[in-house]
């Protein structure tokens, strides 16, 4: 896989000051970060460091108690997460979050919901704009299961997926919203080495091919310095670290509380 | 054994989605809906048209509607016969009150005040879950029988609360024949579930499955829950008044509110569970299973009483009967949790893979 | 297992059965229950009318040579399953079904135009809808006996006696204790249009189904502080309401109960406090009537007997049941005379209802005098009694106060005719005209 | 004001009698995740058989054991037949079998003893306590303290029963955690068993209650719904959240009825708790005593 | 003026013209049959030949193509065509490496390639084949960041703006072509030596392709699976010459691992598949068939005993009685024609197969459940088309009839010589090879020995050159022992020695899938296939194959000395990576016996165990030593009996 220049642009999401509690837990505290269009963004840290939480802000399944978010230029208190899916934001779960009664072909369908337009009385006719947009975003989800590779599985049950094909379904419902920016938590959890190449390639390949900006919280070491852009480290809900993967590598602060332990 | 699909392909998607996408599974639902429609109302006697089948349609339609809320959107309802109460006597009061109102214009009223007081029952359902909102739901249950006791306007001050359905005119002609109230009924119910399924199918079913399987991600995808959610309260709601409205109209004639109690929904309940929630062909097979069981065991009865040359005691088949619709529901649930469809499923597998195991 | 096979077989033979009938049968089909809430009254009602058709035709050899058979149907006391066994019974025997009692208000309902449409036809003794006492608009419907608004108007007549005349209610009040139903709620209009007539206050209270509970409305009638209870109860609401009157002190003697809440069932569960509480029924309690000895006698000596536990022969439901044997019985009887000892239709059997009489030597004939009133049917009038006995329950049995007291008809009549007229217009149906029948 | 407490302090009571059938709800939905509906018919069953026995002539005494006996079997045989073979089935499929159970229970006990209602006289008479109409002119009844007596004293052993046995903190592991409960070798079949004999008790205790309350008929089993909307407010988990949910849902629905009714024209106890119950609900949708779930992604 | 139909160009202007809209090519992409019709084929051909003549193309020069069986490569075979090129299909899953030789023998400048694992490959070849310049692919996926290659889309839209610039010069390039113009360049896979270029006409081809389909009468409506490698010239007759030739459908499968769901979902008309897909299915069948419950498999046992009792003898229209006939009928209601069906077999009107030899046994398996199973025979150099076997005359044991237009004469030392119009014109740049395999009359010397019996079946035993003699003098043909143990489900491979020794004795190669299942069953734990093969168990099962094998040879006259004494089980699969098989996956004989020279002696030495340590290469080149303890066991072997001969 060899790196090529990406086309990191311009800021597109800010979050400035986030502070999160539960019931006088802090999950974060004071973070602030920023992050580029078309770059993939890491967010490292031990267990507990507070990373889903932070994607969980961004995409507004958590409401900070303090701090702001940018997005797009658009300075904002909180998300919500219908709202953040309206802008563009998808994402995926730590512990996977399929549709368990749905076969794959459907819950990669349910990332097109947004786009669909039609009535549910034209729904309930199967006519007109309703059959159209079915068949148009169909299209559209092969295309995507195409991209990802699950061809064979389409009709299958997701619950009856092994772990690493539920990911990569979980990644193609994501990307079926056409996101701009996808947030990615902990997408090769659980994988083995050949899952894992294969989810690096693809999320390069999301990269490289749709522009998709890409923040991404992942544990192994390797595959966070091979395909990020930039990396923020948390520990304890505080950021200790943001640069390049050079960079954080010799943070001094981020050896100590998070390279140092073995990973 | 009998689906040969070796040469069934599809070159389109509007082919690859197709409700039935196997040429032979086309054929059997074309004979069937021949039959139900032609032959069925040719031979069969005015017991079965006017006792059985319809019946039958009617509550394969209400579990349908329950079906919607609870099989595909998640939502557990216990209030599915108050839904069908608001149909029953909207439908009797929009004919009542508006003169030379059509029937089936009234029966679409029925359904949208139906859907309207789903909502309104529909609204804890955003903040709770699970069994405390099957509970709720039991309010709409008492709440609504109540209220069309309580206020005789609804009964048009029936001095016993029956109310008796106007008869069923389509253009001029009436409909009082059982064949005649069974085509009524099949020619509705046929088209409500195609209806249903169509929207299982679309983006407003996936949306329902979606938040029934997982909210939270559901909602991260950009599904409005509260939309979502009352919209399947309103469906399915505005199923059940239908068929609330088919059973006062084309069924019993005659209904009272506490025609539309518990045991009802638990009925209707019953049937979504063993005919196999988040399944359309379930909630005809439940519809089957539950309303041909009782009567089953109770035409059995005396035969078995008279083949036996016993002398029961009074009462005791009567109670038999009752152990044994018990027993065989837990006896299904522990068998089969999916129901009937998927038992239909696998069946169908089978015969897909046949000879072969898998 | 030979027995198992012969049941298979039974089984398999499945709607084959109506062919096993013999000609000369006459078939009445026992559309009733015996489960659920109210299985004690159906199992008492079907208990008595059963055994008294087993009696005739163990002692008569039938009605005019033709042996009654029947069949039981289990409804559930539910109206869809209620029109399932109406549908299927209504075909059996050789001429179908002679008549049918759905013991259920709902269920008569739902079979008022299906048995005028199949001519078969439907009696409600005591239950049903009462303006089918117009016989005009409802040909096919028979309320025998009574109905909720006459007795209802006999109940005032009773209190205004107890009163020391009808004047004597001026200025009294009365709670109505109802079920929270349709059922409950059907003799408000009654009751106020008498309170009107009579100058009593009258409040009516409701207990929601099924009457566990009602600490709360009899606190509201200890603050009312009425002179008369009127108590429209339905299965567990009686016993309840007897024991919530106690425990507010009101005196028993003084709740005067409608014929679905003053049998047995209702008083025994309540104890002591069902003490001196007072009832209205179209029937009375007993077994030293012959028509019951006569049961004993050629039904229970011989082992048979719809009874389980023996000691509810002669209670309220199960002599109410012989009361619709002995209806049903009369009016094939009846309809013999004109139509000639066979079986007939139910078409033949609706003249025959039509047109019974049973006069009080009759009911001494039957071993029934004092047992029920006497009936008189006719076309104008499907009531054709109206009369009620009003008993009071001392503990251990229930004891008849008074003899037959009718209804207030000036006041009942003209409200039927208007509601059935109602009926008519809503349904389209020319009333008939009774000076030209028969 | 004599009256509103009068009406309050006989919902309190009627309350207590609602928490004693929400009791059995409770415990079998602590121990075992089912929501069983059965309840209701299961005291039915204990009061018709109680009755049956004292009908047949046996001792109080030795018909309550007789009794209790026959609720174990049912309660072993119910977890055996019913619910072993449902293990690891969806609630709603647990709960289903439970309303099927039902019906078999309603026949089983009207085949079993018939469907006449009987009386019940467990020498508490339900009448007014004289002292106390005399002295506040409040008619408290003395079955209705003695019940609530009762109640008072089933809470406490259950609670001592939970707390102080090693089968009661064994029923707390395994309400706590299924899966932990069965790695530290708690049998888990046994202790549902356990768990269903404890409510077969609970519900002889209230069909006794009860039945000689109202008589022992059919009707009994609608005391299961009397018992929702407690279970709700109280939370399905908590002891004290059915004694406390009992306690308002009683005096709620009276007050309701004696003071809200007339306005509406009465009736309205069928679904005033329901409603209530609703209301609660949308303000904290565990319930009272509920746990607090937190939607962790 | 009569349309002439003699180049492959021009066939498919004449099916453009004739049947516009009917479907000529499908590809299963994007979850559906992607239809492309006659006249859109006609059009995309156009364009892409445009669009290499933009590029440079031109007549006499060389087009390689390399992938999967992808609509559009099929394309480019036609375009280039069209414009006077010679298309060289090449194996896909071959490494870069091997492609050099190739590339640069036939002077490469252009290639089209499927995706960019192959482009990849092109890149990686490229600094050793100074002539190719022009990479062109079809999957865009993943080629973002190349440069100096095109893809197929930009191709073809530069050669519409090409035809537009230049109209009629499409038509004038195929108005060039001359039937005896090289239509392709196949290399033979060579069981020894480098490859070599196999030159054939479009009239050779279509001839061939014109005989087989009146043979057989194909039409427009058939449909055929295009999933055997576009280098193999058994595809290019069935998918190019066939198809061109009789205008019907040719269905790409959406990957090598769906090929079975996507032969089920076409149920193909005509079918063709080498004995090993056959063999593989039986195999599968029989496994399926074990885990099924019992009433099922007894219904399978009691009805496969009638189909072998009378099934081919129906498919063939001989008598057969009443009885048995209804028993049929039965059988293919509740058995035959669901397990045709699952198979995907439901429509086919006629199968193939070739390649190498079939055992009986199996081939009769599919004639009994009613599929109309037949071999033909053929070489790279003949077309693949030098005899079938006819409609209801199907000899087992034999190959079939002359195939219309080809003369068979039998040569010297039973080697089988072919004439016909169908002959390749040459090797590419081989003088020398050509001049020795076609002698001066004109007959071309396939290699094979066989005979043809009285009614002028062609009957074949082995290459000529394999057959061999035993150290005793008795007749050797270890394809033939081979071919006998491969039809046991449980054995994959076999390599049968004797030639010039006393006794024969084999390496057997078991199958993993199929002892697998055997073992699960028996509850043997195995912790992989050197493992598995190494249980006695196995062995034990093997040698029962074995020795039904040395029982039957007993009864074949001259081949009851070939009888297996002593066999092993070899540690590793033979593998076409390792170069143990030929990418069509026959044996390398020599190679083996080169390589496993150690594990032969300790065979003929009569040791028990055999340490031996192998080289293995993975796909993605990486290699790993794999050392082994072999057992090596005796078969027990049978008196000659003389019932028939071999």
């Amino acid at each position: 896989m060899t790196a090529t220049t990406r086309r990191a642009g311009d800021v597109i999401l800010k979050l400035d000051n986030i502070s999160l509690s539960f019931g006088g837990v802090k999950a974060l505290t004071d973070i602030s970060f920023d992050v580029r269009e078309h770059e993939v963004r890491a967010i490292i840290g031990p267990n507990g460091a507070g990373k889903s939480s932070m994607l969980n802000v961004i995409n507004g399944v958590y409401h900070p108690q303090a701090g702001t978010i940018t997005f797009r230029g658009e300075v904002r208190r909180d998300m919500n997460p219908h709202r953040a899916a309206a802008s563009g934001i998808a994402r995926t779960f730590q512990n996977i979050a399929l549709f368990r009664g749905m076969s794959v072909l459907d819950n990669i369908m349910t990332g097109r919901n947004l786009k669909m337009k039609a009535h549910f009385l034209e729904q309930a006719i199967w006519f007109g704009r309703a059959r159209r947009e079915e068949l148009e975003h169909r299209a559209k989800v092969e295309e995507i299961i195409d991209f990802l590779e699950i061809q064979h599985i389409r009709k299958t049950p997701v619950g009856r997926l092994p772990y690493g094909l539920q990911k990569r379904v979980e990644l193609a419902r994501a990307l079926a919203a056409e996101p701009s920016m996808l947030l990615l938590d902990e997408p090769m959890a659980g994988m083995n080495v050949e899952e894992k190449q294969d989810m690096c390639r693809f999320v390069l390949d999301v990269n490289e091919q749709y522009g998709t900006t890409i923040v991404l919280i992942e544990h192994d070491m390797g595959v966070v310095m091979d395909i990020s852009d930039r990396v923020v480290v948390l520990d304890y809900g505080k950021k200790i670290g943001d640069g390049t993967p050079d960079e954080v590598r010799s943070n001094k602060t981020v050896i100590d509380a998070y390279l140092g332990v073995a990973h | 054994m009998l689906y040969r699909e070796a040469g069934q392909f599809k070159a389109s998607y509007a082919e690859d989605q197709q409700i039935f996408a196997i040429r032979q599974d086309r054929i059997a639902v074309g004979a069937l809906l021949v039959f139900a429609f032609v032959v069925v109302p040719l031979v069969a006697n005015q017991y079965w048209l006017s006792a059985i089948l319809t019946p039958l349609l009617i509550f394969a339609l209400a579990a349908i509607g329950l079906n919607i809320l609870t099989g595909y959107a998640g939502q557990l309802s216990l209030g599915t016969a108050a839904f069908m109460a608001v149909g029953a006597f909207a439908a009797y009061n929009f004919v009542l009150r508006v003169p030379g109102i059509p029937i089936l214009v009234a029966f679409v009223l029925a359904g949208i005040c139906a859907a309207l007081v789903g909502i309104l029952f529909g609204l804890p359902s955003l903040r709770i879950k699970g069994f405390y909102l099957a509970v709720a739901t039991l309010a709409a249950q008492f709440f609504v029988v109540w209220a069309l006791t309580k206020f005789g306007w609804f009964s048009n001050n029936s001095s016993s609360g029956v109310i008796s359905a106007q008869k069923i005119e389509i253009l001029g002609y009436t409909v009082d024949t059982p064949a005649g109230k069974y085509l009524f009924t099949l020619t509705i119910v046929a088209v409500l579930a195609l209806a249903a399924k169509n929207l299982v199918r679309s983006s407003t079913g996936r949306a329902w499955m979606a938040v029934r399987d997982m909210d939270v991600a559901a909602s991260v995808i950009g599904i409005r829950l509260m939309q979502t959610k009352l919209s399947a309260f309103a469906i399915s709601s505005a199923y059940c008044g239908v068929a609330g409205a088919l059973y006062a109209f084309a069924y019993l004639g005659t209904v009272e509110p506490e025609g539309f109690n518990l045991d009802m929904s638990f009925r209707v309940l019953f049937m979504v569970i063993i005919g196999g929630v988040g399944s359309i062909l379930g909630s005809f097979l439940g519809a089957a299973f539950i309303v041909l069981l009782p009567i089953f065991l109770n035409t059995a009865a005396p035969l078995i009483e008279h083949g036996l040359g016993l002398q029961m005691p009074p009462g005791f088949m009567s109670n038999l009967e009752l152990i044994v619709f018990g027993a065989l529901i837990v006896f299904f649930l522990a068998v089969e949790p999916h129901g009937l469809a998927r038992l239909w499923q696998i069946g169908k597998e089978k015969l897909r893979l046949w000879p072969f195991p898998h | 297992m030979k027995s198992f096979t012969k049941a298979l077989l039974g089984l398999a033979m499945l709607g084959a059965a109506a062919t096993t009938h013999a000609q000369n049968e006459q078939f009445v089909p026992m559309v009733g229950y015996w489960v659920g809430p109210y299985a004690a009254g159906g199992s008492g009602i079907f208990g008595g009318m059963i055994d008294y058709i087993n009696m005739v035709n163990a002692r008569d050899g039938g009605v005019g040579g033709v042996k009654l058979t029947y069949e039981k149907c289990e409804t559930e006391y539910n109206n869809a399953r209620g029109v399932e066994c109406y549908e299927r019974l209504k075909k059996k025997g050789p001429t179908g079904a002679t008549l049918v009692h759905p013991l259920s208000t709902g269920i008569t309902y739902s079979l008022i135009e299906k048995g005028t449409q199949d001519k078969v036809p439907i009696v409600s003794i005591g239950y049903g809808r009462t303006d089918a006492s117009d016989g005009r608009v409802f040909p096919w419907v028979f309320p025998l006996l009574t109905n909720y608004w006459s007795q209802n108007t006999a109940k005032i007549k009773f209190i205004g006696s107890k009163e020391g005349g009808m004047d004597k209610l001026k200025g009294k009040k009365i709670v109505n204790i109802y079920h929270d139903s349709a059922y409950g709620k059907e003799t408000i209009p009654v009751l106020d249009a008498q309170a009107k007539k009579y100058g009593f206050t009258v409040t009516h209270i409701p207990v929601p189904h099924p009457g566990n509970e009602q600490g709360a409305q009899w606190l509201q009638v200890r603050q009312i502080k009425p002179d008369w209870v009127i108590l429209r109860g339905w299965g567990v609401m009686n016993p309840v309401a007897l024991k919530g009157a106690a425990k507010v002190g009101f005196p028993r003697d003084r709740i005067i109960g409608v014929w679905w809440s003053g049998a047995e069932e209702d008083t025994i569960p309540a104890g002591d406090a069902a003490k001196g509480y007072i009832a209205a029924g179209f029937n009375v309690a007993g077994s030293n009537f012959p028509v019951i000895q006569d049961i004993k006698k050629y039904v229970y000596a011989k082992g048979k007997g719809e009874m389980e536990d023996p000691t509810r022969i002669g209670s309220i439901y199960y002599n109410r049941g012989v009361v619709h044997g002995i209806v049903t019985v009369e009016a094939i009887r009846k309809a013999q005379e004109k139509y000639g000892k066979k079986p007939l239709t139910g078409e033949q059997i609706r003249w025959g209802l039509e047109n019974l009489t049973i006069s009080e030597a009759r009911l001494k004939e039957l071993g029934a005098a004092g047992f029920m009133q006497p009936l008189k049917v006719s076309c104008l009038d499907h009531e054709g009694g109206g009369a009620v006995k009003f008993q009071q329950w001392d503990g251990k049995e229930w004891k008849v106060i008074t003899d037959w007291i009718t209804p207030d008809r000036d006041l009942v009549r003209p409200m039927i005719e208007q509601s059935a007229a109602g009926y008519a217009k809503e349904k389209n149906i020319t009333p008939r005209d009774c000076s030209k029948e028969s | 004001m004599s009256f509103f407490f009068e009406v309050l302090i006989g919902g309190l009571l009627s309350g207590v009698m609602y928490s004693l059938v929400a009791l059995g709800f409770v415990l079998i939905y602590k121990a075992s995740g089912v929501f069983n509906f059965a309840q209701g018919a299961m005291v039915f069953f204990a009061a018709l058989t109680f009755v049956g026995f004292l009908e047949m002539g046996v001792w109080f005494w030795f018909a309550f054991a007789l009794t209790l006996g026959a609720m174990v079997v049912l309660g072993l045989a119910t977890e055996r037949i019913v619910l072993r073979p449902l293990v690891n089935q969806p609630q709603i499929s647990l709960f289903m079998a439970t309303i099927g159970l039902t019906f078999v229970l309603e026949g089983l006990a009207q085949l079993l003893w018939g469907s006449q209602p009987h009386g019940l006289d467990i020498g508490i008479q339900d009448e007014p306590l004289g002292w106390i109409s005399d002295a506040t002119g409040m008619n408290i009844s003395k079955f209705d303290l003695a019940a609530a007596g009762i109640a008072a004293a089933l809470v406490t052993s259950l609670a001592l029963f939970f707390s102080r046995t090693r089968i009661g903190r064994a029923l707390r592991a395994v309400a706590d955690d299924h899966q932990a409960a069965l790695a530290v070798g708690i049998p888990l079949q046994q202790i549902w068993g356990i768990v269903w004999t404890v409510a077969g008790f609970v519900a002889l205790v209230a069909g006794m209650l009860w039945g000689a309350r109202n008589g022992v008929q059919f009707a009994l089993t609608f005391l299961a719904l009397k018992a929702l909307p407690v279970l709700i407010l109280g939370g399905f988990e908590s002891i004290p959240g059915a004694i406390v949910g009992g306690l308002i849902i009683g005096a709620s629905e009276k007050l309701a009825e004696v003071y809200l009714g007339p306005y509406v024209g009465g009736g309205i106890e069928g679904w005033f708790p329901y409603v209530l119950a609703l209301l609660f609900l949308l303000v904290r949708p565990e319930g009272l005593f509920g746990e607090k779930h937190i939607d962790r992604v | 003026m009569e349309e002439q139909r003699d180049t492959f160009p021009r066939l498919l202007a004449h099916h453009a013209a004739v049947r516009p809209g009917h479907p000529a090519t499908r590809e299963k992409d994007l979850g559906i049959w992607q239809t492309w019709t006659w006249s859109q084929v006609a059009d995309e051909v156009r364009a892409l030949a445009c669009g290499l003549a933009a590029e440079g193309f031109r007549r006499g020069m060389h087009l390689a193509i390399i992938g999967d069986n992808r609509p559009r490569l099929y394309w480019s075979m036609v375009a280039a065509q069209a414009l006077g090129g010679i298309p060289v299909p090449m194996y896909q899953d071959a490494p870069a490496a091997d492609f050099v030789f190739v590339l640069n023998d036939a002077e490469i400048a252009y290639a089209v390639v499927e995706d960019q694992e192959q482009v990849d490959k092109m890149l990686e070849a490229m600094p050793q084949v100074p002539t190719l310049k022009h990479v062109c692919y079809d999957d865009p996926r993943g080629m973002r960041n190349y440069e100096g290659v095109t893809s197929f889309a930009h191709l073809q839209e530069k050669g519409r703006e090409f035809d537009r610039a230049n109209p009629g010069w499409y038509e004038a390039e195929v108005a060039k072509g001359r039937p005896t113009d090289v239509s392709v360049m196949l290399y033979t896979s060579g069981t020894t030596g480098k490859p070599k270029g196999v030159c054939l006409t479009h009239d050779a081809f279509i001839a061939a392709a014109r005989g087989g389909c009146s043979f057989d009468r194909l039409t427009a409506n058939d449909s055929i699976l295009s999933y055997l490698p576009m280098a193999w010239v058994g595809d290019h007759l069935f998918s190019i010459a066939q198809w061109l030739e009789a205008g019907f459908t040719i269905n790409c499968p959406e990957s090598g691992d769906t090929v079975m769901t996507d032969l089920r979902e076409i149920g193909p008309t005509y079918y063709f598949a080498p004995p090993r897909v056959f063999e593989n299915l039986l195999t599968q069948v029989m496994i399926r068939m074990e885990d099924a419950g019992a009433i099922k498999r007894w219904l399978f046992r009691r009805f496969m005993d009638v189909a072998r009792r009378c099934g081919a003898e129906i498919l063939d229209g001989k008598p057969v009685g009443g009885g048995d006939r209804l028993l049929y009928a039965l059988g293919n209601l509740l058995v035959y024609g669901p397990l045709r069906n699952v198979l995907g077999m439901s429509r086919i009107r006629v199968a193939y197969t070739a390649g190498a030899a079939i055992g009986p046994d199996l081939f009769r398996f599919y004639r009994s459940i009613g599929i109309n199973l037949k071999q033909l025979y053929g070489q790279t150099e003949t077309c693949a088309y030098v005899c079938l076997q006819p409609d209801g005359d199907v000899k087992l044991d034999s190959v079939g009839l002359p195939a219309p237009g080809v003369e068979i004469r039998i040569g010297e030392g039973g080697e089988v010589l072919v004439r016909g119009r169908m002959l390749l014109k040459e090797y590419y740049k081989r003088p020398d090879a050509t001049a020795e395999s076609i002698d001066a009359d004109g007959y071309f010397h396939t290699g094979d020995a066989g005979f043809l019996d009285d009614a002028g079946h062609l009957k074949i035993i082995d290459r000529a050159k394999d057959v061999g003699k035993l150290g005793t003098g008795a007749m050797f043909a270890p394809n033939y022992i081979e071919n006998k143990l491969k039809f046991f489900p449980h054995i994959k491979e076999a390599v049968a020695f004797g030639h010039g020794r006393d006794m024969v004795c084999a390496f057997v190669n078991i199958d993993a899938g199929s002892v697998g299942n055997w073992a699960e069953r028996r509850g043997l734990a195995y912790s992989g296939y050197t493992d598995l093969a190494q249980k006695s168990e196995v062995y034990q099962l093997i040698r029962e194959c074995v020795e039904k094998v040395n029982a039957e040879l007993a009864t074949e006259g001259d081949l009851a000395a070939s009888q297996v004494h002593r066999f092993l089980i070899l540690h590793k699969e033979l593998d076409p990576d390792d170069d143990e098989l030929t990418r069509t996956r026959k044996v390398r004989r020599g190679f083996v016996a080169e390589k496993y020279a150690v594990l032969i002696d300790a065979l003929y030495g009569g040791k028990a165990v055999q340490h031996i340590e192998t080289l293995v290469r993975f796909e993605d080149g990486r290699t790993n030593m794999v050392a082994a303890d072999l057992k090596i066991d005796d078969a027990k072997t049978f008196p000659a009996a003389h019932g028939k001969a071999a």
